[in-house]
């Protein structure tokens, strides 16, 4: 029989060699969409695929420049956060610090309910309620826009924000609150002066984590933006990068197909900065601790 | 006694939900005095302490009866305007917790919060309380790094400092010096005989060395229970009741 | 009233506005879902299949190919993802590896779905040649699922008191044996709520299934099952509201996977309730 | 174990109807095989009878010159009306080609110039690539000039838009409007069975069946070809909103 | 001196990563006596104990020096298998960490652990133990009970126990008394002087009086220094430091 030493070393190899398979995972999907992605940017010319102002796959004269998805991403994405962001951080707050008992578990369970909703179903209501709405609304007449996008996306990524804002401002010293208290402040003046600066790197992990949510999303805001390619405009129909995989995908052949993969390929670029930079914030916050 | 108590309890009694923290505790504390509370764990020190400032509001489910009062103000009355009284009646706490900022932040907090904003007045705030709390000259040239980069005994002045910067009338410390190395501890009780000659000091600890050091009066809490309460050098050295001298010499606890 | 007074007083009302918008707006969402599909959700639309004879719709293949998704998902991803958590959390020592480890997990987390369809389709559809199929939905699937389930079992293994480790070492246990008898056991509950985390991501997914899966409405025996292609509930309702504008038939499923995310938020809650007792 | 007999098709989302029916039914009669049909859309079935990833693909347009010269082979199963579709409260009730080229393209953007409302017309289509809008444009010679305010991705979606916005017109295969919408009448006629057989509804494309030159069909997929263009299948292919071609 | 020293530890240091925790530690210990270490927090005393038992090695970054002779097995060795070494010096914690399992499970677990299968042999062992550390007469009636329901006192019988059942030589317990009740503390305190007649008892105490009641050796550690050794008597009789008469007269800590 080996030596103990030995079988603790042998398990552990065995148990990493399993863990690795996270690693291989990431690998195999970027060599893939690296080999799926690359030849039709090459074909078509990085400067005119992602700066390309005009999107015609199936013309006689086929276009592929991805700015206008790019941008509605981008433009997309910002509208979301800049909606999303203060009610989940009002909601955090208010879950964490202020809602106890009943209220507490409903609100917890709302989030979760909200957070684990399939998105065909956003993306449904959204088409049959947000958009004549907006229609309504501002008195245009159609109502499948980027502002609707916007809209469905800040709803998206609310839970997630909330849910680890929440986290964040629980793992917030109590100590720092009763020192605040016992100074004279009020509790709000407490988690808005000490709480929050105190949670400040999990709610901006929260925010970059929701930033990552609304560029991947596709199904939803498929059914109420549009999906015209044009440069984004609130009030237009666009076409995210998410979209414009997923919408053209089943029909596609030959460079169409391939520019597709160029536009997941460019989609993965934005996802890995997205997710470095999480990596960095959560490692800083780490460190702080 | 010479003068009119500062803050005086007559048969406070508290409960969490339905245990008893504390029984009928009757009790005066004078101006200018530094009073120890001492006994075993669990028995109500804290939570004594703590409804002296009302932070026990923050644990729902808590009743309390009996007479609180700070000079003429009924500390218990739901009406009243809290962060005044915080504002009287300040706070440091067992762990060191200064917050995640500056130094100077951390001092400016509580005269920010109070309104002020004039930013001269502020320092001069800043540079009284720390020296106040012997902790100007380490610190006057590193205001604006983080407090964080303290050391505790360092944290704890700190904390005793951005108490004094609202200028409370009593100061509660909640075991201040436990977590502290002896050092650092030596320097925070050299301290409480500066300060009591501006504030009312009500100080909790374990030890019962720094309890006979440091304090005028020591009150001996067991269960809930005030057992005794008196003249420090008295309590030590001729305490009435059974248990408090099987406590002092360390008989259990 | 005085400054101060009045923006506590703002401050108040919006926090409790923002926590006021999120029921509002779960609440919004199941009264349009519910208003929308009861009408049609009955027992013939559970329990039968479709019919292009008859004109008949039923969704029973899409509950069985949701089941079968589930099942073989799992069994992919829970051993994978229990043994990472474990090598994460009790061996791994901070280094170069489990940085990279580390980094892989969170990129994983965050790769939107469409990204993982598409791969799925390029890897397991045409390179590994399991078509539009059960198998691959499954695969991709369980990719996904794989940092969930890791987390999750990690944060569990980090409730287990380090006072049982220590408390087994000390009476000569080695370390394998100490996990196996004294952690594992008391991170049950990690286990369980990855199960259901990844059962939920499961049962939401569309984009990943649809390139992948496909969205056949046949319903195949288990046996049979990897290798037909086959729509979730979910695919199923993005189907039929979109393909053929059946929006009674979508909304019924939506009233459905409503309550399988319900079910699912209720298990999970318990399971943290029974652990937190447990303690 | 040994594998049941199968089919398999993969294409057109547009001849779901009509190739689920005709499978079911095909099933019915052979319970040894096993029909899969996959709807991916016209383009993916075509390139996946190429790569022989399925026995029959299946396109709601006819083949392209490059696909026929790889080698494909194109089989006319039905034809299928493409109707044009407008909100229930539009009071417009019909349409000329010409006219349909001008709205599509934006030179006509008021419903008032056609005699309807004053409201700005908002042109809903299909995606590039789909089946519909390829026949949609051929026929009204609108490729590649159309300006759609909204490109949906699917009949449903389409018509579901335009059933919640009255300034809204759009096309839809013909069987699968309903009445939460409004079929126009195009130079005069309706769509329908009758109109598309007799070719006076000028808007209709072909549902073909693709298969590959380079293999011959297996004995099951050569049953089941057989059978959908066997004359008794002519009421399955009506009941599914198509016209037979045969 | 008698005997043999049953753990010889010569110039003993430990450093966690940059900062050093043990300077210089020599110190023996002899056969079927108790040996209690004093000091205040901090000082090293759990860090010395579990370089004992190599429980050490659990946190990563540590690094020793010098040597500590387990009879005569140099316990630094890296290649010396732990399990054994474990099975030979048992531990016994502060806080008592019964596994969350039936009263006989947790007693089993030691000796299953290291092969014992044979179910009389088990029982034997399990109602041995529980006899050693006084625990048979409360729990003989519910062994398949979980042993989460003992009470604090119990469950660190229970723990000594679990201990006793692998048949160590040398039993290490960091302050296993100072969660518990006065009641429970007198049982274990009792339990000591019976326990030394089979084992060697080094136990870790804040609590002095602890120390002089049941010891026969005293050492006293100071900021990761052994300031001073020896019989118990006359460590606190006779201090020979000057830091350890501080100490023990409650002047710091
Ligand atoms: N939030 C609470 N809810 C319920 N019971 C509490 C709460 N806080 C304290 N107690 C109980 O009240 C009693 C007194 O606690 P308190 O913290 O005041 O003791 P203490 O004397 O300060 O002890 P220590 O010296 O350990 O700080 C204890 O029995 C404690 O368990
Ligand atoms: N895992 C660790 N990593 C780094 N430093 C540590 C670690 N454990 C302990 N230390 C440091 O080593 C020193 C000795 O700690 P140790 O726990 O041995 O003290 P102790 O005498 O047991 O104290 P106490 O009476 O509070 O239990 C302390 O300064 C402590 O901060
Ligand atoms: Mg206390
Ligand atoms: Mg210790």
């Amino acid at each position: 029989m080996p030596s103990s030493k030995t079988r603790e070393v042998s398990i552990s190899a065995l148990l990493l060699a399993v863990t690795l398979v996270c690693v291989a995972a990431v690998l195999l999907i970027t060599v893939y969409l690296m080999w799926a992605g690359l030849p039709a940017i090459s074909e078509i010319g990085l400067g005119n695929f992602l700066l390309g102002k005009e999107w015609a796959s199936t013309s006689s004269n086929p276009k592929f420049g991805i700015l206008p998805f790019i941008l509605t991403s981008v433009y997309g994405t910002f509208g979301a956060i800049l909606i999303g962001v203060p009610i989940g951080i009002g909601a955090a707050v208010f879950l964490s610090k202020i809602a106890k008992g009943p209220v507490k578990r409903i609100l917890t369970s709302a989030i979760d309910i909200l957070a684990g909703i399939p998105s065909v179903i956003y993306g449904l209501i959204g088409m049959l309620t947000l958009v004549p709405g907006i229609r309504k609304l501002f008195g245009l007449p159609d109502g499948a826009s980027l502002l609707a996008a916007i809209i469905v996306l800040a709803v998206m990524i609310l839970p997630s924000i909330i849910k680890l804002s929440a986290v964040a401002l629980d793992s917030v010293p109590k100590e720092y609150e009763e020192a605040s208290l016992a100074l004279g402040s009020t509790p709000m003046e407490a988690y808005l002066h000490v709480s929050i600066p105190a949670a400040r790197s999990g709610i901006i992990a929260s925010i970059v984590l929701g930033i990552g949510r609304a560029i991947g999303e596709a199904m939803a805001i498929m059914m109420v933006s549009g999906n015209v390619a044009n440069m984004p405009s609130l009030f237009g129909s666009v076409r995210f990068l998410t979209t414009a995989i997923a919408s053209e995908m089943s029909y596609s052949s030959g460079l169409q197909r391939q520019a597709l993969f160029s536009i997941a390929l460019v989609l993965f670029a934005f996802i890995m900065i997205v997710n470095a930079l999480l990596h960095l914030i959560l490692k800083k916050g780490k460190k702080h601790e | 006694m010479k003068q009119e108590p500062i803050i005086r309890c007559r048969k406070l009694s508290l409960w969490y939900s339905k245990t008893q923290a504390l029984k009928d505790i009757t009790i005066d504390f004078y101006p200018n005095s530094v009073n120890a509370l001492i006994g075993p764990s669990g028995c109500g020190k804290s939570t004594f302490i703590k409804t002296l400032n009302r932070l026990n509001d923050l644990i729902s489910e808590v009743r309390t009866e009996g007479e609180v009062f700070y000079r003429n103000t009924e500390i218990r009355d739901p009406g009243l305007d809290v962060t005044d009284l915080r504002k009287e009646i300040g706070m440091v706490f067992q762990k060191p917790n200064p917050f995640p900022m500056s130094i100077y932040d951390n001092i400016a907090y509580g005269p920010r919060t109070h309104g002020i904003r004039n930013r001269s007045e502020l320092d001069d705030i800043v540079e009284n309380a720390l020296k106040s709390a012997a902790l100007w000259d380490e610190t006057s040239d590193r205001l604006r790094k983080s407090a964080m980069g303290l050391s505790g005994g360092q944290q704890q002045r700190l904390c005793i400092a951005r108490a004094i910067a609202v200028q409370p009338q009593v100061l509660l410390m909640d075991e201040p010096t436990s977590a502290l190395d002896p050092i650092s501890t030596a320097k925070i009780e050299e301290l409480l005989s500066v300060l009591k000659e501006k504030f009312t000091i009500i100080i909790v600890t374990h030890n019962m060395q720094q309890a006979m050091r440091s304090s005028d009066t020591t009150s001996f809490f067991l269960l809930g229970e005030l057992v005794e309460s008196g003249n420090t050098e008295q309590v030590f050295s001729h305490p009435h009741d059974k248990r408090t001298e099987d406590y002092i010499t360390g008989r259990f606890g | 009233m005085n400054r101060r007074q009045a923006a506590g007083i703002c401050s108040r009302i919006l926090v409790l506005a923002s926590a006021t918008i999120v029921i509002a707006i779960l609440a919004f969402i199941i009264c349009e879902v519910v208003g929308r599909g009861a009408g049609s959700l009955t027992w013939q639309l559970i329990s039968t299949t479709p019919s292009y004879l008859n004109g008949t719709i039923g969704i029973l293949p899409d509950i069985a190919n949701t089941i079968y998704l589930l099942l073989f998902s799992l069994v992919l991803a829970l051993p994978i993802g229990v043994i990472s958590a474990i090598y994460l959390t009790e061996y791994a020592h901070p280094g170069k590896i489990e940085s990279c480890i580390e980094f892989a997990i969170e990129t994983l987390s965050g790769i939107p779905s469409i990204i993982y369809g598409l791969v799925g389709m390029l890897v397991f559809c045409q390179l590994f040649n399991f078509k539009t199929s059960l198998a691959a939905g499954a695969c991709t699937l369980a990719i996904m699922n794989i940092p969930t389930v890791i987390r999750t079992v990690q944060e569990s293994l980090k409730t287990v008191p380090q006072s049982y480790r220590e408390g087994a070492l000390a009476l000569g246990s080695g370390k394998g044996h100490t996990i196996w008898t004294v952690v594992l056991p008391n991170a049950i509950d990690g286990i369980m709520s990855g199960c259901i985390l990844s059962a939920g991501r499961v049962t939401s997914e569309s984009a990943a299934l649809l390139f992948t899966a496909g969205f056949a409405h046949s319903l195949v025996p288990l046996s049979e099952a990897l290798s037909s292609p086959g729509a979730s509930l979910s695919v199923a309702l993005y189907v039929y509201a979109k393909e053929q504008g059946e929006f009674g038939v979508a909304f019924a499923i939506a009233i459905m996977l409503l309550i399988i995310t319900f079910l699912i938020n209720l298990a999970a809650m318990m399971i943290a309730k029974a652990k937190k007792k447990q303690i | 174990a040994k594998e049941k007999a199968s089919v398999s098709t993969d294409g057109s989302t547009s001849m779901e109807k009509v190739i689920g029916a005709l499978g079911e039914a095909f099933m019915n009669q052979n319970p040894g095989i096993k029909f899969t049909y996959n709807p991916t859309g016209s383009g993916s079935g075509i390139s996946a009878v190429k790569e022989g990833r399925c026995d029959i693909g299946l396109s709601s347009r006819a083949l392209n010159d490059s696909e026929i010269a790889e080698g494909l082979n194109q089989t006319v199963l039905a034809y299928d009306g493409i109707s044009i579709v407008v909100n229930n409260s539009n009071p417009v009730t019909g349409l000329s080609i010409e006219q349909l080229a001008l709205i599509f393209t934006g030179k006509i953007a008021n419903w008032k110039e056609v005699g309807g409302n004053d409201q700005t017309i908002v042109v809903i289509g299909r995606e590039a690539g789909s089946g519909t809008r390829d026949g949609f444009e051929t026929i009204t010679g609108t490729k590649e000039s159309c300006l759609y305010r909204q490109e949906l991705t699917s009949t449903g979606d389409v018509i579901a838009s335009i059933s919640q916005n009255p300034a809204a017109i759009g096309y839809a295969s013909l069987s699968s409007v309903k009445d939460t919408v409004k079929t126009l009448k195009v130079d005069g006629v309706i769509p329908s069975e009758q109109s598309i057989a007799d070719e006076t509804y000028k808007i209709q494309r072909p549902f073909i069946m693709v298969t590959s030159n380079a293999r011959t069909l297996s004995p099951s997929a050569q049953a089941f070809f057989d059978f959908a263009m066997s004359a008794g299948t002519e009421s399955i292919i009506s009941n599914a909103g198509a016209v037979d071609a045969k």
